[in-house]
């Protein structure tokens, strides 16, 4: 493309670094300076990823904006970026949420600003790495990059049992990454064998996965395996997941924030780029494997959301619920269908928009009230009205409220898995009926009824800064909900060809050319999907 | 020719003022000397056509760097003469191994200059006004093949500025 | 054109007379001087070279040498400073011990 | 022909202009600074509603030279501690620099003894920065206390704010993309501005750091006479103070020469490009014209014939130049259609420059002298950050300008005002710290001047 | 179609307008005056209202089968490729509008009575807080009923389906300090969910079935372009794809009801509807009589070309519809409060309308819902006026001999008590005829419907029972207000009883439209409805209804009346005449009357089943998850780490460390003559380098000289 020449991806990735390093050389005492510094490198980065947006070919189906330099040629490391239609949302939801995140923290951090935002900068540039690196090696450091300043963010500016939280993030995450990157090793050195003698090995993602789907399927399968690990536990997925309800509890807004809104995205974004084309192709063992990923799934689902039910904590609540949403993403995933996976990308952003701002309200009420804990509230649509009709607003597209982004995402997801399954879907929409259960009763006990606290009585309203972060969430969430179309389109033409890659037998289907069809499709072979 | 009544003028300004830089007892005349020096060398530059490293010349060495030497001679008030010359072996020794570097180095010059056909009667320079413009030039070298020394030359000043500001900067607790 | 010998022989000269103040000089910023004068001196070479040879990096590094100048004369007269707060001296000879 | 004459003859007809205008360098600009110092004087007194000097000449038009023959045949003292060698040495080295500087300064088109020095600009900046050696040496030389203070005072002074004004010259260089003089003024054609109105900013900067530079008030704090007894030139007196005194009035006209050159178009009409105001090209004429009807009116009613004659003489000259400007301009081919050029640019160089110099007097005159230790913040917190910040802004509205195809004036206009935004930021702070800062380089100085 | 003509061109206004004003009123209502509040949001509706009765002309105006008109705003949902039954297809749901004879009846009902509810709440609400969001709320409501109403597609009939139950969220929780109402709202978000959970199955299956989930092509500019349900339907049909009765028709009927049980609060769905009465009362007239429950309704009639080749789900409609009918009308026997006895009333009627949508006779539910809309918004209406003169009292124990002290209001109420009971002439007597007569024809064909028939004459008795009992525990008889609150007894303001009047008018005439079947003739409202119920094959498959006779008609009449004369005897033995007697009954029969006024333990029995066991479930879960997954992998495996660390630190400090130790004494042993040149001075060490320098001049020098040579 015409966009090889063009820097743009370096330069919104690197963004928020030169604002860390920026901060670097402003004096410890300039807290306001440090402030104003994060948020205007925060503002940069999201202004930079809308022209990524607007310069984004429509209808791509592959990679836009490359950018490729040698960095450690003795391996075949190579510095390369590129987004598809996936990144880019995902790189839009990183950049908006780090900016929000970032504007959020104006008041609520008054300790070690400087290195507060130098944390959040960095974490911003690692996360953006991950959603943009082409490179295996990139990708890996860039994965790891991020889970250090998340560290010191837990570590440093959380509430009491901070250390435990810290740790155990950062264990449980690193055991998955160091299997991940053990699969990552095995695939370089697997495809390196392919080559003749003296060839450089590569860490070229596209150039490794395609290569991979020629390895024999035992190897596949342990590849698979290996890298499901690291995601897993990113996501969380069922039996990993007690990290993420402690990392929410005990993180500063902003932390959870990212942590809901863009952390976790990066497993299902692993799940989506790299574990779907190393499935293997005996039909039979894939079937296993997907089987046990969508079991895991909807276990996440149900789970969840049962286990939201009994939380004390607002933001443990939320920790749970994070872990039954994102099961509709993985869900969707490895329903392996175009409008599962699309659904999935798109509910990934929606949990995004909905979680995060559900933290920013908590993390609102953290700065007035120093708590979380459900039973300290009660009642406070009473002294903050805006704040509730927010706050409901919110609610109801996390619980999938049709107009709402919400229900958008998981309708999509819940078509793409019918058509697959009917059992699964069925399950799945168990979820939906908790969901509501369990974020209204969230509502009650903390909006409606009486005052029950003394300290509630006299609570501010939100502010205008407050506003500021939170009604574009609220604005996105209507769009979304309202005219989605824009977010199909980019997502359109990569899941058609991530679909066409891990399960071709999906375009082998019937395609009697029906009336019943509002698009009808004329060749399925070559183009399945006609540009209508 | 007044290529080479320029170069010896500033030639030998730089030389006895050199001399007389070492030989002054007084630091200020020490420095005022040096400064000679360093403009007699810039006009060496200039007769070379280093334009821009002739300004540089001036504006770093003798409107900084001297600047610099003047304030802090004044500072510490060096300005009294001292006891200046060492005495005893050690000085003698070095000056005779001085000489033998400066004589060593000066027949080494000589007779590859007296060697016949090559040599350091180097080819053709390009005459002065074939030179393409100096500034322009060095810029392109500097920016294009010698950028990374040049950031690290940067570093290397900020590191110097931090150290120069810390270690002149108040002892809060006093030895 | 002038023989280039002629410059070498000028650096030499001054290369010389820097070598001699550096050794028989006490006074520390006298011998800061004299090492100002050696750079000069490497200056004049660099700068010869570069115009006989007609490569400009020549120049490139007189200017990176004079870059160094100043950090060192920065430093060095800092350091002078510090030592002339601590000790009131400024004489080589009593400085021979690398901590106090 | 003798071939050396031959040779020394082939020189200067090749190089005619440029040695006329060196020689009128070190001619006439001692003159003209003796003028300015009556032109101060006046302004002085005119602030007031005063008069000024009036009994010698005129309208004490020969002033100046009174002046100077009082100098120069005053009683030449050096005090007996004073380092003899030094004390000689540094008012020359002051008023040499001053005046080598001013070799590189293009008067107009034609105008420049160092035309085809390519690094033009940075050699004013870089020579004049050798007036402060001559500076402190005095002051140490005098062996005086005040002159001493003086001269510290005046060398951090100008590394401080040569600092500043350098990097507001880089912000008109980066427009301008060359160091050439010339250049800059030619550029400044084809861009369609005056740099003043692409970076307003670093012209602001420049103008304050270029008014330190030269001591002038109200940072004249090296020779305040109030308090340091005139500074670095208290043992100073007759010739060698006289030299001080052209120095000073040299480095005047250079920095302003550079103001001008750089931010202000140089030797170009206001507007160069807007052809209906083409009519100023006239201007110089016309004025001169009517200056010399002037004359010729008011010579007739001048009580003294020697008035009347200078009148005349004026008048005559107004003329003279006046039909240069006339009639010049067909023979282009001709070495007058040089000088027409050269005179039509001088002139509004010269208005400029003058201009320049005039805020410069009124400045002096208009405000109270700064205290040391608010200059040094003045210069190290506001000014420096400053003028980085408007570097960093006009590289950008460039990029902005080369790389996304931005108009010009859209870019400049943004960076503007980001720039002028981070000054009010730094304004903030600097009130913010200001407690603290005072009291931190109260004591510093005081400090310093101890150990001075 | 292109003399559509303005209000048809502009359909999408009449759910526009509500949402304008429901807007202005969030964003700015705070600062409204009252006036300006009632401004908005009354005059909203009532062009919602006209914009409806001038799209309804128009249509009319058009022949018979010419009646749809369908516009489509944008494509909404664009989620791309799905599998369907024909081949790969692009799934889109639009945003549109789709006005039929069905739409018109829904659309004219809601903004018409609708508007009426809105006029009456300005006077209800008059001295409440949040007057402005309480209009807000009613306004945004109003939105998705249209938007429901006149969706063409499923999806978006979803949107107003899930909107309206976010509505009667926020208006049954209207008074939020209070615990009960925000459990109500809580518990009909809830149990609508779950039904919803169904309607989306459904939903899904119709998608992956027909490849679509617009309702029908039809009405479009170019309907060949476009797909829809009932074209796909029928040429399935006629390709004998699908057969009459296929699995997959039963299971989308099956799901799609149990959507509608939700929202139309049939069983096992109904339990939230009771709490709702939480709320203010034109809340309860207008979401909880008018519009939401019969949403359901609307759905399965707006299927009815799949429910028609569904025979086993619609006798599963039906055998719902008439248990719930029955079974709602005995709880409502006993109750005592007011409102509860009309919710309960409300259950009841909605169960008839899927009784009569299960024997097939979608016009008589839709001809019921229309009627029931009227008069059970005007008995809501005047239970509001009641407790409105009474201060809040709702318990009809407390009440008595109000008909002379608040006449506005009790002879509306009484009209409409008249009307619901079916009383010849009024209209309830019309819609429950038509009902009760579809399911006798229906017996006639098929035996096993008798008992449909039957447990329908049941209900129509226990209604007209409770009905009156009603009616004469709150306007006849003895005064049993207490005394304190008997001098506050007021007339409600004439924007109370104004409304009540009209309300009163169409509970008498609506019934009219169906006055033709007394001659023996089609009833001109079915004809209308006939062409959007018609199915997709008049003669395989769809239900088919035997002719009876004017006879039998009359017949089945008097049957009916006879019912109702029965249950009003009763009521009138009971409650009026002797007072006394209906207690001792109670008495008589303790238990039967505790598991009536305890509504048959159904919100215990489903707390015990589920809600308690989830509540259980999660608890578990959370033990689970800190002990067993935290507790014992994640500590477990920290603790071998740390013992496992522990002995290997004992190796490095004890082996490792003084191995090394010993190797680092020897090269400190070693330096020790070479320590003797550091004298400190650094000249010296400058002599020690110019030494070396000269010695290398001296050795190399030559070699220097050659390199200099070869300069080039």
């Amino acid at each position: 493309m015409e966009h090889s020449s063009n820097h743009l991806l370096s330069v919104i990735l690197f963004t928020p670094l030169v604002g860390a390093l920026l901060l670097l050389f402003i004096p410890r005492e300039s807290q306001n300076l440090h402030r104003l510094v994060g948020n205007l490198f925060g503002v940069l980065g999201f202004i930079a990823s809308l022209s990524l947006l607007i310069h984004f070919p429509a209808g791509s189906a592959g990679y836009e904006f490359k950018e490729a330099a040698d960095w450690i040629p003795s391996i075949g490391a190579r510095y390369s970026l590129g987004a598809d239609g996936i990144s880019v949302l995902l790189v839009m939801l990183t950049t908006l949420l780090g900016m929000l995140a970032i504007a959020s923290s104006w008041s609520a951090i008054q300790q070690r600003t400087k290195e507060y935002y130098i944390l959040l900068l960095l974490l911003q540039t690692g996360m953006l790495g991950v959603f943009l690196s082409l490179d295996f090696f990139l990708f890996y450091v860039f994965w790891e990059v991020m889970l250090v300043p998340m560290y010191f963010l837990i570590g440093v500016w959380g509430s009491e049992r901070r250390l435990y939280a810290a740790i155990k993030l950062f264990l449980y995450t690193l055991a998955g990454s160091v299997i991940m990157l053990l699969a990552i090793l095995a695939l370089y050195f697997n495809y390196a064998k392919t080559l003749p003698q003296g060839a450089m090995g590569t860490f070229d993602i596209p150039t490794l996965l395609a290569a991979a789907q020629q390895f024999p399927d035992s190897l596949k399968t342990w590849l698979f395996w290996g890298l499901f690990f690291a995601f897993a536990v990113k996501v969380p997925m069922f039996p990993f997941h007690t990290w993420l309800p402690d990392a929410h509890t005990e993180a500063p807004t902003a932390g959870s924030v990212i942590l809901a809104g863009i952390v976790l995205k990066m497993g299902t974004y692993g799940f989506l780029r790299f574990s779907l084309p190393l499935l293997p192709t005996d039909a039979a063992l894939r079937a296993k494997i997907i089987h046990m990923v969508i079991a895991l799934s909807l276990i996440s689902i149900i789970y969840g959301a049962v286990v939201c039910l009994r939380q004390k904590d607002t933001k443990r609540l939320l920790a749970y619920s994070s872990v039954s949403h994102l099961g509709f993403c993985t869900l969707g995933i490895f329903a392996l269908t175009p409008q599962g996976l699309a659904g999935s990308v798109l509910q990934q952003i929606n949990h995004g928009i909905s979680t995060g701002a559900l933290f920013l309200l908590f993390g609102v009420l953290y700065e007035r009230r120093n708590t979380s804990l459900i039973c300290e509230f009660g009642g406070l649509a009473t002294p903050m009205p805006n704040f509730a009709a927010i706050y409901l607003i919110i609610s109801l597209s996390s619980l999938g409220m049709p107009l709402l982004n919400g229900f958008i995402g998981e309708f999509t997801i819940l078509q793409g898995v019918f058509s697959v399954s009917k059992t699964w879907a069925a399950w799945a929409s168990v979820g939906i009926v908790l969901g509501a259960a369990y974020l209204l009763w969230l509502y009650q006990r903390t909006m409606l009824g009486p005052i029950t606290h003394e300290a509630n009585k006299s609570l501010p309203d939100l502010n205008p800064r407050e506003y500021a972060v939170l009604l574009p969430l609220v604005a996105l969430a209507f769009w979304i909900g309202i005219y989605p179309r824009p977010f199909f389109a980019y997502l359109e033409k990569p899941v058609q060809r991530i679909v066409q890659q891990v399960n071709p037998a999906f375009y082998q289907l019937t395609t009697s050319p029906s009336r019943t069809s509002s698009i009808s499709f004329s060749s399925p072979t070559s183009n399945p999907v006609s540009p209508n | 020719m007044l290529d080479s009544v320029i170069f010896y003028f500033f030639a030998g300004i730089a030389v006895i003022s050199a001399a007389l830089m070492v030989t002054r007892r007084n630091a200020i005349h020490s420095a005022v000397f040096l400064i000679t020096t360093l403009l007699a060398t810039a006009g060496i530059f200039l007769q070379l056509r280093a334009e821009f490293l002739f300004i540089a010349q001036i504006i770093l060495y003798v409107g900084g760097i001297m600047v610099l030497f003047i304030f802090v001679i004044m500072l510490v008030r060096l300005d009294v003469p001292l006891p200046q010359i060492r005495s005893g072996l050690q000085k003698w020794i070095a000056l005779f191994v001085a000489l033998t570097v400066g004589v060593e180095a000066g027949v080494v010059i000589f007779l590859a200059r007296k060697a016949p056909g090559q040599g350091l009667l180097i080819p053709n320079p390009a005459p002065a006004d074939k030179l393409p413009p100096n500034t322009e030039e060095l810029a392109n070298s500097l920016f294009r093949s010698y950028l990374l020394p040049f950031e690290i030359a940067s570093v290397l000043l900020l590191v110097a500025m931090v150290g120069a500001v810390v270690m002149a900067k108040k002892r809060t607790e006093a030895p | 054109m002038m023989p280039i010998g002629h410059y070498l022989f000028l650096s030499l000269a001054l290369f010389l007379i820097g070598v001699i103040g550096v050794i028989t000089r006490r006074n520390v910023i006298i011998v800061l001087m004299s090492i100002e004068l050696i750079l000069n001196a490497v200056n004049i070479n660099l700068v010869a070279f570069s115009r006989y040879f007609g490569d400009v990096a020549g120049q490139v590094f007189a200017l990176f040498i004079i870059a160094d100048a100043a950090a060192e004369a920065a430093v060095g007269l800092g350091i002078i400073i510090a030592f002339f707060h601590n000790r009131e001296t400024v004489l080589a000879d009593e400085m021979d011990l690398l901590k106090w | 022909m003798n071939p050396t004459l031959h040779s020394i003859l082939a020189f200067v007809q090749t190089w005619w202009v440029e040695l006329l205008c060196a020689v009128l360098i070190v001619l006439v600009v001692p003159l003209i600074a003796g003028y300015l110092a009556l032109v101060e004087r006046k302004v002085m007194a005119d602030m007031p509603a005063r008069l000024g000097p009036m009994r010698v000449g005129p309208p004490g038009l020969l002033q100046p030279i009174a002046d100077a023959l009082k100098l120069l045949i005053k009683e030449d003292s050096i005090p007996d501690n004073a380092d003899r060698f030094i004390f000689w040495l540094a008012p020359v080295l002051s008023v040499t620099a001053a005046l080598t500087s001013m070799g590189a300064v293009a008067f107009g088109p034609w105008f420049q003894a160092a035309r085809d020095i390519n690094i033009g600009l940075l050699f004013v900046v870089g020579v004049s920065s050798l007036g402060p050696i001559g500076i402190v040496l005095g002051g140490w030389a005098s062996n005086n206390h005040y002159s001493i203070i003086g001269a510290l005072r005046s060398t951090a002074q100008l590394i401080s704010y040569e600092t500043t004004a350098g990097f507001a010259l880089v912000s008109g260089l980066l427009l301008a993309g060359t160091l050439n003089v010339r250049a800059i003024v030619e550029a400044q054609r084809t861009d369609h501005a005056w740099y003043i109105f692409l970076a307003p900013v670093g012209f602001s900067t420049y103008l304050i750091a270029s008014i330190a530079e030269t001591n002038r008030a109200p940072f004249d704090l090296p020779a305040a006479a109030s308090e340091l007894v005139a500074g670095y030139m208290t043992e100073y007196s007759g010739f060698r103070w006289s030299l001080y005194f052209l120095a000073e009035y040299a480095n005047m006209i250079v920095v302003a020469s550079v103001g001008t050159t750089l931010f202000l178009g140089g030797w170009l009409r206001p507007f160069p490009n807007v052809h209906w105001l083409g009519w100023l090209d006239a201007a110089p004429t016309l004025l001169l014209a009517a200056v010399g009807a002037y004359c010729v009116f008011r010579a007739g009613k001048q009580p003294a014939r020697l008035q009347s004659l200078v009148m005349w003489a004026v008048a005559f000259s107004s003329f003279v130049v006046s039909a240069i400007f006339v009639f010049a301009s067909p023979f282009s081919h001709l070495p007058l259609a040089k000088m027409h050029d050269g005179l039509y640019g001088a002139f509004w160089f010269l208005l400029k420059v003058s201009a320049y110099i005039y805020i410069f007097m009124w400045l002096r005159f208009a405000l109270p002298r700064f205290r040391f230790e608010q200059l040094m913040r003045l210069g190290w917190h506001i000014l420096i950050p400053l003028a980085l910040v408007n570097v960093v802004g006009v590289a950008i509205a460039l990029a902005l300008h080369s790389e996304f195809s931005w108009n010009r004036w859209l870019a400049t206009f943004f960076t503007t005002l980001a720039t002028l935004g981070a000054a009010m930021m730094l304004l903030r702070w600097n009130d913010k710290y200001s407690a603290a800062a005072a009291l931190l380089a109260d004591s510093s100085i005081a400090e310093d001047l101890h150990a001075g | 179609m292109n003399s559509s003509g303005y209000f048809l061109s502009h359909l999408w206004l009449i759910p526009f307008f509500p949402l304008v004003s429901a807007a202005v009123m969030f964003f700015f209502g705070r600062r409204l005056p009252k006036d300006a509040v009632n401004l908005f949001c009354v005059g909203s509706v009532f062009l919602s209202f006209l914009h409806a009765m001038g799209a309804t002309l128009k249509l009319f105006s058009l022949p018979a089968d010419q009646r749809v008109y369908q516009q489509i705003l944008f494509q909404w949902v664009t989620p791309g490729a799905m599998p369907t039954s024909t081949g790969l297809v692009n799934f889109v749901a639009d945003w549109g509008c789709l006005l039929d004879p069905l739409s018109c009846v829904m659309v004219i009902v809601v903004t018409f009575v609708g508007f009426l509810i809105h006029v009456y709440s300005t006077g209800y609400m008059a001295h409440e807080g949040g007057y402005y969001r309480f209009f807000g709320y009613l306004n945004f409501f109003m939105f998705f009923m249209l938007t429901l109403v006149l969706a063409n597609n499923l999806l978006l009939l979803f949107v107003g389906w899930e909107g309206v139950g976010l509505c009667s969220y926020l208006l049954i929780g209207f008074y939020f300090l209070k615990k009960s109402a925000d459990d109500a709202g809580k518990k009909a978000f809830i149990v609508n969910r779950i039904g919803d959970a169904g309607f989306l199955l459904g939903l899904l299956l119709v998608a992956a079935t027909f490849g679509t989930v617009r309702f029908t092509s039809q009405g479009l500019a170019d309907p060949t372009a476009f797909s829809g349900i009932l074209q796909s339907l029928a040429s399935m049909v006629a390709q004998h794809q699908l057969a009459h009765g296929a699995s997959v028709f039963t299971t989308i009927a099956l799901l799609l009801f149990f959507g509608a049980t939700g929202k139309s609060a049939q069983i096992p769905l109904h339990a939230w509807l009771p709490d709702a009465m939480e709320g203010p009362t034109p809340v309860s007239a207008l979401i909880h009589a008018v519009t939401v429950v019969t949403a359901g309704v609307y759905l399965v009639a707006r299927m009815s070309a799949i429910f028609q080749l569904a025979p086993v789900a619609m006798d599963i409609v039906a055998i719902i519809g008439a248990t719930t009918a029955v079974f709602a009308a005995t709880i409502a026997l006993v109750q005592t409060n007011i409102k509860k006895i009309l919710a309960y009333s409300s259950i009841s009627q909605l169960g008839y309308m899927f009784l009569a949508l299960g024997v097939g006779a979608f016009a008589a539910g839709i001809f019921h819902l229309m009627t029931h809309a009227f008069f059970k918004a005007l008995l809501f209406l005047g239970a509001g006026s009641v407790i409105h003169s009474l201060s809040g009292q709702q318990d009809i124990r407390k009440m008595g001999g109000l008909r002379y002290t608040i006449p506005a209001t009790s002879v509306p109420f009484i009209i409409a008590t008249l009307a619901i009971t079916g009383v010849p002439g009024l209209s309830g007597f019309f819609s429950n005829d038509q009902i009760l007569g579809h399911a006798f024809n229906r017996h006639m064909m098929v035996d096993r419907y008798l008992a449909l028939w039957v447990l329908g004459l049941i209900t129509a008795g226990l209604t007209s029972l409770y009905m009156f009992r009603l009616l004469f525990e709150t306007f006849y008889g003895m005064s049993r207000i207490p005394v304190e609150s008997e001098g506050h007894i007021h007339e409600s303001p004439k924007t109370m009883a104004v409304p009540l009047m009209i309300l009163a008018f169409f509970s008498i005439v609506s019934g009219w439209l169906a006055l033709p079947v007394l001659w023996g003739e089609q009833s001109p409202f079915e004809r209308f409805l006939e062409p959007s119920l018609r199915g997709v094959e008049k003669d395989a498959g769809s239900i088919t209804f035997g002719h009876h006779t004017l006879l039998v008609e009359y017949a089945l009449m008097a049957g009916l009346v006879a019912f109702v004369v029965l249950g009003f005897w009763l009521a009138y033995k009971l409650y009026l005449e002797q007072p006394k007697l209906h207690t001792k009954l109670a008495a008589s029969w303790p238990r039967l009357h505790n598991l009536l006024v305890h509504k048959y333990y159904v919100d215990e029995i489903y707390d015990a089943l589920f809600v308690n066991r989830i509540k259980d479930l999660s608890t578990a879960l959370s033990f689970f998850d800190s002990k067993v997954i935290d507790g014992l992998c994640l500590d477990g495996a920290g603790w071998l780490v740390r013992a496992f660390s522990r002995i290997s630190m004992w190796w490095d400090k004890w082996v490792v460390d003084a191995l090394v130790n010993t190797l680092g004494w020897f090269p400190k042993f070693l330096s020790m003559p070479v320590r003797m040149f550091q004298t400190g001075v650094f000249s010296t060490y400058a002599v020690f380098i110019l030494i070396g320098l000269a010695i290398l001049l001296g050795v190399y020098g030559h070699h220097v000289q050659t390199f200099m040579r070869t300069l080039h």
